[in-house]
């Protein structure tokens, strides 16, 4: 049904009590997630009750460490709301502590501090999602994130993005065509990230519940290059989109990652290479659930 | 972020990296004062964030002190590329013998810094890279390390640079790294690096850029942002708080989230409009926020339409909407605004732009064919009102 | 190399690590000023190089700038432990609800430093290692990344510190490992790290060593060497570039390689002599670095008699001979001198030695018996000349 | 017939072309110590001419990194006499580029410089000796470092000492009384040293030409300690010697390392516990060839 998180994930919070941290936890929670603890420094052994409005959606205790939070708890997944300053530590703490998805929502984080954790992450395996991402959802299972649950649909559609509301359209019209999706990720929009497209590709062929998949890239580096090639290797269709193709070269279109530098990273580039490893890319995001239907029927799927 | 290149060698400076002494004047009597002081010949060197400058005459000679008044005279209000030159860097004049290159850039492939060293100095980097790429020796640097002495001087010998420079141009490089990582810079380049004739190794020009996401704790050289001249919108929207981007069209776009925004652009772009600029409102925004944006947007003389497009999320539609409300009796007569509302509060959002008579587009393709056409419909030669900023 | 509690606290202060504001008085009249200005009730803290200085008087305290003035009075001048304070540290007394200890030591076994953290903190830590270990918690700093804040805050928790201390407890050993890694430490202590009643948490006393052989490069710190009071000549020693240890014998051990003069020692010892210093000459020493080291061990009043015991390699017996038969002119009269060498230039050097009538001895077991002979037999009470300085 | 370093082994000098590397060459080359080549960055392509006094020693080339070094000349031996300031960084290169066994003479070398190249070698293995130590020698082949090579005599006693001149003492005690070595060793004397004498002690009883092994240690740190619990387990007799027994504690005897603090590293600790793993200790160094000669007796050596 997923990849990365399903409903037997336990996850933390870490920044549970900051103001990211208490929205966003409450709404995890109320998507199915099952959230099992938080953490802040210095706020250990306090309780956090969750609640939307007048909705109280339960308490779950807080640690000051996620090496406390994943021994008391069990936890193998942590979605962290920790300001820039600190946010490359904690994505550096949980993965010393063993927790195996690190989902990264900060944004503007030091690039310096994410080339620090990527050294880290070689020597203390973790799978990174993000940073400056919306996060990941499984529909039927919850999200980890800030991404609208409530326009998500159950289904065999994986779906990674760069961008973050982007995303939340694309979804919206997947599932507005009746396409519902494994599991979505933002990949995230900054320089240096966990997991490019490339590995949600590998992730997504490998699993059983996924038919086909759609990326959202930008301009910006050559990820969407990399998928290109990995996907000619695939099993499964991939359909894909590139926005930006009106930025002009040399500009910082928004996210840290999206400029055109020289002659690489264009528009133009990702969608010749991706053209040529017989992915189809959408003219506008209004193509994407015609094309995604047309994968689905070449292998077959539901 | 830029900054100037005496700005760079003064951080270059600081880690021990030999540059030429020198001072930044903004008059022509302050550079002949300092020519008087660091001894002629000098050089007068345009302060300006762009490439190029030496073609534009940015660079020029004084063999007196008189001369460099006269030279700074010539460089100082000059024009190059847009720019007004308002500093000049003057310092005394090397004899180059040979010119290299050394870098560090930001590497997304290896998620890192990766160090640069070429024997072909003194021109654009980018050239060498297109044309010679195996005249650029690259290295990695492990952030767990840093660059190691030995491996500068190794880059320097793999360079095929002279083994007099091997040992003075890799102390040099590494502490180029040890500036990189400790001035949390993007891109750090010293081209060129410079033999002298009486045998000196140094930075005979600089280049450095600043992380933006690390100003918050590199205080001191936040404190040297400046106004780019040819985009001040672009210098005064960062300080707001604001992701904002001049393009060369005459359709503005606001939208929340960037990849959102870019595509906004290339719905715009194929419904046969030109995108006036990238503003990226981030999430979560308020009334007053979508208000300011409106009216920040409309400073842009070029602008003659506006397109929102807000996917409502933790943003509210029925907030944007307001915003764009009160934003209408600041903006300059008769400029449409378009806005598209989807998710969280869009269809309150659109209620109350429907209310206020104002126009909003069904989605994102409707929405940038509706603001084309009112761009495209009004009178091009239209006077606008000057708008007023927006508090 | 040593340096005081107000210096430590100016380098922990450069990092961000909260300690009461302060300053150094040497005189009763400076510490008034300070108390005035920086707020009673103060704490007057002896700076001097030994621990146990509470317990010896060091610490006092005054309520009013008068009682600091009176306060300082007691203090400066007093005799702790054979030295003399010359200084006082001036700072507001705080209101201390409990503390802890916070260090970072060199570990030969991890080969690199370690992070400790005890909640029984205010006490000797070496009572705590020694009686109860389980107290402290140990984390061995990785130098490729220091200790990170997530280890630091770990290494809190583990201690079983107060959650509210976690977080800036945890910040403030990061910062400690920042400081002593960019410090050259060898040793960074903070006892007690102090949880004041207003929930502060700050450095209420704090320990630097500074790495000798980093000093080099640590130009200021190194500066700020001063003469340890009970031991002039060691101070001196190291100054001229001479390994010198005062102990509490009298028989001068003069040798080239540390192992070799610790096994002279031993050798005295075994003798019946009692070692009055460790004098280690390095390799290669030339006459004039014999003659010097001579004079130097003959200024210790305490020396009746001095062994040299030199291996020939780099080295050369002849000119070590020479050196000694400089010396003569300028040691004490009568003060007896075994000269023992071995290796390179050793028999020109034994020939040299008694055609000047000096005495030899045919190897180490022999040179410390004839030193302690010659001083057993020298009059304990004979008036010692006063030696002049070498030069 | 030894270990670390025989006759096959090629040899390079980093700081060749320093006053103490100049000094030392010569001398190496004169003991038999093939030497292949020198490194001084930015004297590159010159060449070094060996000699002492009047004698020409031959010349060898001189490269600006150890990585070309290592590559035109094969080397397999470093042996450093580079400035405390730039020492640590040699190691690290000696390691990088492969090189096997690196001998570093130069003492003063800041030890968070060391701390850092230990870390550096648990990346990039390589053999390290020293820091501040004499080097090594192996009588019949020749010496790496400053060993005066002319009182050693072939044979089958391995010896490693932390002190240099002590070293020299014991050695020529030794020799004079018939007693040869296999290879000799200066571990060094400082707190963070490349191979202590436990690693020595492994070595000695792996190499088929050694029969017993002679250590000499001082005050300060616990390598005697470590180095008494590996002996109890070898099949080789160790005997011991220990200097420093009326140093006061606290007090720094000349090597950074040989330091008793609090109650560790004293003298006496060291004594007892080589004693209780069966090792005999000598009173003075005057005892140890004779407990030499016993313990090649036992084991029934020449």
């Amino acid at each position: 049904m997923s990849i990365l998180f399903n409903r037997d994930s336990r996850v933390i919070v870490q920044g549970i009590t900051g103001s990211e941290g208490s929205y966003h936890t409450p709404r995890m929670i109320d998507s199915g997630t099952r959230i099992v603890g938080g953490v802040t420094p210095g706020k250990g052994g306090q309780r956090f009750a969750a609640r939307i409005g007048d909705r109280a959606l339960g308490e779950v205790p807080v640690f000051d460490t996620v090496a406390e939070a994943r021994e008391r708890t069990g936890a193998d997944v942590a979605c962290i709301f920790v300001p820039p300053a600190g946010a490359a530590d904690a994505i550096m703490e949980a993965a010393a502590a063993g927790i195996g998805v690190v989902v990264c929502i900060t944004e503007n984080i030091p690039v310096l501090d994410m080339a620090r954790a990527a050294a880290f992450l070689k020597e203390h395996p973790a799978r990174l999602i993000g940073p400056n991402c919306p996060g990941l959802a499984t529909p039927g299972a919850g999200k980890v994130g800030i991404m609208p649950y409530h326009t998500f649909k159950e289904g065999r559609v994986g779906f990674a993005s760069r961008s973050g509301t982007l995303a939340y359209e694309v979804v919206a019209l997947l599932t507005e065509a009746g396409i519902g999706q494994s599991t979505c990720i933002g990949v995230g929009g900054d320089p240096i990230i966990g997991t490019p497209f490339v590995e949600c590709l590998r992730l997504f062929e490998r699993d059983p519940e996924t038919d086909a998949v759609v990326i959202c890239g930008e301009i910006g580096g050559s990820d969407e290059e990399d998928a290109a090639a990995y996907a000619k290797t695939m099993r499964k269709p991939v359909v894909g989109f590139i926005s930006g193709r009106t930025a002009p070269a040399g500009k910082r279109m928004g996210h840290a990652g999206a400029i055109v530098s020289g002659n690489t990273g264009t528009a133009q580039g990702k969608v010749e290479a991706l053209l040529a490893a017989g992915v189809p890319v959408a003219d506008t995001i209004f193509d994407i659930p015609e094309m995604t239907k047309q994968a689905l029927a070449k292998v077959g799927a539901r | 972020m830029k900054i100037h290149e005496f700005q760079a060698k003064d951080i270059l400076g600081r880690y021990g990296i030999p540059v030429q002494p020198g001072k930044v004047a903004t008059t022509p009597e302050q550079a002949e004062a300092i020519a008087r002081e660091c001894g002629v010949p000098v050089v007068i060197k345009a302060q300006v964030y762009v490439g190029g400058r030496g073609k534009a005459g940015g660079i020029q000679f004084g063999d007196t002190p008189a001369q460099a008044r006269e030279a700074a005279g010539r460089v100082l209000g000059m024009d190059i590329k847009g720019l007004t030159v308002e500093k000049v860097l003057v310092v005394p004049k090397i004899d180059i013998k040979e010119e290299y290159y050394v870098g560090i850039v930001l590497d997304r492939a290896t998620q890192g810094p990766v160090a640069m060293v070429s024997a072909a100095g003194g021109i654009d980097i980018e050239d060498v890279a297109a044309n010679t790429p195996e005249k650029i020796v690259k290295q990695p640097i492990d952030m767990r390390w840093g660059l190691l002495p030995y491996q500068a001087r190794d880059l320097m010998a793999r360079a095929g640079l002279p083994h007099t420079v091997v040992s003075r141009g890799g102390a040099i490089l590494a502490a180029l790294s040890r500036a990189f990582i400790a001035s949390d810079a993007s891109l750090a380049e010293i081209n060129p690096l410079a033999l002298t004739a009486d045998g000196q190794v140094l930075a005979a020009d600089a280049k450095i850029l600043i992380d933006d996401n690390a100003l918050p704790r590199q205080k001191e050289y936040a404190g040297w942002a400046e106004p780019e001249e040819a985009n001040p919108l672009e210098f005064e929207a960062k300080r707001e708080g604001l992701t904002y981007v001049k393009l060369d069209g005459d359709v503005g776009i606001i939208g929340n989230g960037a990849g959102l925004v870019m595509t906004t652009l290339d719905m715009v772009a194929r419904a046969g409009g030109k995108p006036a600029n990238f503003l990226d409102i981030g999430g979560g925004a308020r009334a007053e926020v979508m208000r300011k944006a409106l009216l920040f947007v409309a400073r842009d003389p070029d602008v003659r339409g506006i397109l929102v497009n807000i996917f409502g999320g933790i943003t509210r539609g029925e907030e944007v909407a307001r915003g764009i409300i009160m934003a209408q009796a600041d903006l300059p007569k008769g400029m449409p605004v378009v806005a598209r509302l989807s998710g969280t509060g869009a269809e309150e959002g659109r209620a109350l732009l429907a209310d206020a008579g104002l126009t909003w587009g069904t989605d994102m393709r409707d929405g940038a064919q509706k603001v084309v056409a009112a761009v495209t419909a009004a009178p091009k030669t239209a006077p606008k009102a000057t708008p007023r900023a927006g508090n």
